[in-house]
């Protein structure tokens, strides 16, 4: 699972900063294209729901997604062994 | 043949149940149209209380009374607003002992709520005794009409004791002259 | 199902400010109403007028979005109507208890059978902030600039008084207790009211000292308080502050209850 | 009602106040049932919100006003017709309603029957205004074994819920039967969502709330005409067409006439039109002249008011004299 920020949805209101145990939610810098600050996900893949849902058969913590109010917050299904696009430096 | 019956006293006696089973009586059973019309105010109990009843063969166009050619009246204050002005050719159903004026017209005394308290111990049918003695002296709805109407009309463990106010009032005035 | 399917995806994002609760509380009921594995077809969603009242509009089922204070009537002639429908009412503090005041402690004494949520943000959030009948005493508003002087009113203990048959309060901070206490309400016949603080940080937060939203949530976590402690102390001879918002459970009974399925 | 409705099946609430009632009525009539409320004076102004309300969602519904002498309070056992324009433009903004009035208990029966039927064949609130003579009046009616019932026309799928089609009225999109629809107060798109600061999609509801009503005037106009070739015509709707109907009975005087209307709005402009000689309208009404006003839009001929209020209704005496002047001797 992979844990996304809607930018078409969030407001940039922080909130998600507050709840995380984490602390993957990070206030934000860079305006994006609607004007709005969006949290920056820091290293997400260390939130519990992205790893142990798929064991638990429900959605685990939870808590950013339920304070969201823009309903911005989700976890996007990932397919196995996904590709990662590189670009190497040389 | 359009007769107008306009009844009056004081809130409390039954003088609307009574217009409605006059005008009920006339239209389930005798087949004829009838409007029922009333006045009072905003107390439900107390004040001069009127309704009316208009009888007729042919379909009722204005609803209202104008000239009524039969009153019962059972309060003092009821006459007054309502029975003094009565044409001399009406006939006024009149509770003796409740009014002590008389009007111009012919008039038939009925002592209703005296005789309802002491014969039948109920005054609460006073009005069903004068419907009795109002039917029995015009004619205006038939004997058989009345009876149903009230039996329709009032509470269920009633009926015996109102059919009884009703043969009662028919009593009080039978023999005097017709009107 | 997972509650963000309940959304009419192609409404948002929807019209509430930055950091504007009301979206956590939809989010709370929604959740709530997915647990359960209801219809989609069978619940209806109605509302008032105001900010909280905009919700309906963003939840996938039929959906009533009433006049100013009138949710609770409309509410109760559909589900008298219909009591096989699930019909929740969403609130606010102004359309509930100001003008909706009589409305809402008839619907409490009737205690028919619906959910209300009603998101007390503590003003007229909608029309430009001014005092409500929930503004606490000195809070600022654009029509109580000194301050509010009127006592504020308690709704929960309004609607236990009134006779509904759920009453509970929650803030925005607990998410979790909250889908709790909704997903209790929904399943309790009778009258469940669900009373939650929400912020406003466009037309509260911002005249009463909270610069960031992430500040008036942290008032709503340090200034709320368990009902069943604050009554502990105040046993024990002790002091709740002033401006404590007791949260947790006022009430849970069994009341005869109207539009009720048999 | 109270006694009479739980035993036919139907649910009564006595709710705290008229606006909670009419609110209440709304809310049931989305569930798809047949609802209706009553009310006099003081009670039919506290409706008025929601009577926007149910004209703007498209909401069928049938309101009962038995009226009373007013302002305010007034006379509360007295009869008026006051409310007529009241019931047309009470509420705020631009639209269109029907309303029903009737003459006798018979139609009182009947008309109710007909304003549900137009309520969900047009999705507009109908009244039936009354007023307390005929509210209050007992006489012989007739009821038949069953009465024609139309139906809603249900919405089709996969149509938006507010699209409607060449006669203007959208299918009705039942609660709990997956329609998932939004109905709201404010200015909607045909989606049912609030699209509040769009000129054309204002323009456009409005427009057709207002046209699905009025654009139909002649075909539901319900009215009787007697003596179509008569000078003097009286105009009548409720209890004054009584005292109109004593008058022609008592003296049959061909250039008298009568015109009574059962649907007093959307106003059937036609039906002044069924008189070609007319030379003079009068209008009783229990009021100021609400209707009389009403007919001078429509007609040339000369309009004479014939008020009466304080709760009497107009003699026949007196709407003989009013006539008698206007004929030549």
């Amino acid at each position: 699972m992979k844990l996304v920020i809607d930018e078409g949805r969030c407001k940039g209101c922080n909130l998600c900063t507050m709840v995380c145990p984490y602390r993957i939610f990070q206030p934000g810098t860079i305006l994006n294209r609607r004007g709005i600050v969006v949290p920056v996900l820091d290293r997400p893949e260390r939130c519990t729901n992205c790893r142990l849902q798929k064991l638990h058969g429900r959605t685990l913590c939870g808590m950013c997604q339920m304070i969201c109010p823009d309903q911005a917050v989700r976890w996007d299904e990932e397919r196995l062994f996904e590709r990662h696009r590189m670009a190497i430096e040389f | 043949m359009r007769h107008e019956v306009r009844f009056s006293g004081f809130g409390g006696q039954g003088i609307i149940l009574a217009a409605v089973i006059l005008g009920r009586g006339a239209v389930m059973y005798d087949g004829k149209y009838a409007v029922q019309t009333q006045v009072y105010g905003p107390e439900a109990r107390g004040g001069a209380s009127m309704s009316a009843v208009i009888i007729d063969d042919d379909p009722i166009l204005y609803p209202k009374v104008t000239a009524p050619d039969i009153y019962v009246i059972m309060s003092q204050e009821g006459f007054e607003k309502y029975g003094v002005t009565a044409a001399p050719g009406a006939v006024m159903l009149i509770d003796s002992d409740l009014v002590h004026s008389r009007p111009g017209c012919r008039y038939i005394e009925v002592p209703a709520t005296r005789e309802a308290k002491d014969v039948l111990k109920r005054e609460i049918v006073a009005n069903i005794i004068m419907l009795g003695a109002l039917v029995e002296a015009t004619g205006v709805v038939t004997q058989g009409a009345i009876e149903k109407a009230v039996l329709d009309s009032v509470p269920k463990g009633t009926e015996a004791l109102n059919t009884k106010a009703l043969q009662h009032g028919g009593g009080l005035v039978r023999g005097r002259d017709k009107g | 199902m997972t509650f963000l399917e309940w959304f009419r995806a192609d409404r948002l994002p929807h019209i509430y400010c930055t950091g504007c609760g009301n979206g956590t509380v939809i989010n709370c009921t929604l959740s709530a109403v997915d647990e359960l594995g209801w219809d989609p077809d069978r619940c209806v969603f109605i509302s008032g007028i105001g900010c909280s009242s905009r919700a309906p509009g963003y939840i996938i089922t039929d959906s009533l979005h009433t006049t100013h204070g009138r949710a609770l009537a409309f509410a109760t002639g559909v589900k008298m109507a219909d009591p096989t429908l699930h019909v929740v009412v969403f609130t606010g503090d102004g359309d509930l208890a100001a003008i909706g005041g009589n409305h809402f402690i008839h619907a409490c004494r009737r205690n028919i059978d619906l959910t209300v949520v009603c998101m007390n943000n503590q003003i007229y959030g909608m029309t430009g902030g001014q005092g409500s009948p929930t503004t606490p005493v000195g809070g600022i508003s654009t029509t109580t600039p000194y301050g509010s002087a009127e006592p504020a009113f308690d709704l929960c203990a309004l609607a236990v008084a009134a006779g509904a048959n759920y009453v509970t309060r929650w803030t925005t901070y607990h998410v979790k207790e909250l889908t709790k206490a909704v997903h209790a309400g929904l399943t309790h016949p009778g009258l469940s009211f669900i009373e939650v603080f929400v912020q406003c940080p466009t037309n509260y937060g911002r005249r009463n000292r909270f610069k960031q939203v992430s500040d008036q949530i942290e008032f709503l976590k340090t200034h709320s308080m368990i009902r069943q402690k604050a009554e502990r102390i105040r046993g024990e001879g002790g002091q709740v502050k002033d401006g404590t918002i007791e949260i947790g459970e006022f009430v849970k009974r069994s009341r005869p209850a109207m539009g009720v399925v048999k | 009602m109270a006694v009479k409705l739980p035993k036919a099946g139907g649910t009564f609430i006595q709710m705290e106040d008229e606006i909670a009632g009419i609110a209440a009525v709304i809310g049931a009539s989305w569930t798809g049932m047949r609802a209706m409320t009553a009310t006099s004076g003081p009670g039919f102004s506290l409706m008025m919100e929601n009577i926007g309300f149910a004209i703007m969602t498209e909401t069928p519904c049938v309101i009962v006003n038995i009226q009373r002498g007013g302002p305010s309070t007034g006379q509360p056992t007295m009869a008026a017709q006051g409310d007529m324009l009241q019931c047309r433009f009470g509420s705020h903004g631009d639209y269109s309603i029907i309303a029903l009035s009737p003459a006798s208990v018979q139609e009182m029966y009947d008309l109710t029957a007909k304003a549900f039927d137009l309520a969900d064949r047009f999705r507009v609130p109908v009244f039936l205004m009354a007023d307390e003579i005929i509210g209050h009046m007992r006489e012989r009616i007739e009821i038949p074994d069953a009465v024609p019932h139309g139906e809603r026309r249900a919405a089709d799928r996969g149509v938006l819920p507010f699209a409607a089609g060449p006669d203007d009225i959208p299918g009705f999109t039942t609660f709990g039967k997956g329609y998932r629809v939004h109905v709201t107060g404010l200015t909607h798109d045909e989606r049912g969502y609030p699209a509040t600061t769009s000129p054309k999609i204002h323009e456009d509801l409005v427009m057709r709330l207002v046209r699905k009503v009025e654009d139909r005037r002649h075909e539901i106009a319900d009215y009787e005409v007697v003596n179509p070739d008569a000078e003097v015509i009286f105009v009548t709707y409720g209890a004054p067409a009584r005292s109109v109907s004593q008058v022609l009975h008592d003296d049959a005087d061909p250039r008298i006439g009568h015109l009574r209307l059962r649907l007093v709005w959307p106003f059937p402009d036609s039906a002044i039109r069924s008189f070609p000689d007319a030379k003079v309208f009068l209008v009783p009404e229990l009021n100021l002249g609400q209707i009389a006003r009403e007919i001078e839009r429509h007609t040339t001929v000369e309009v004479r008011s014939l008020p009466k209020i304080g709760g009497d209704l107009h003699t026949p005496r007196e709407l003989a004299e009013a006539s008698g002047r206007c004929i030549a001797p």
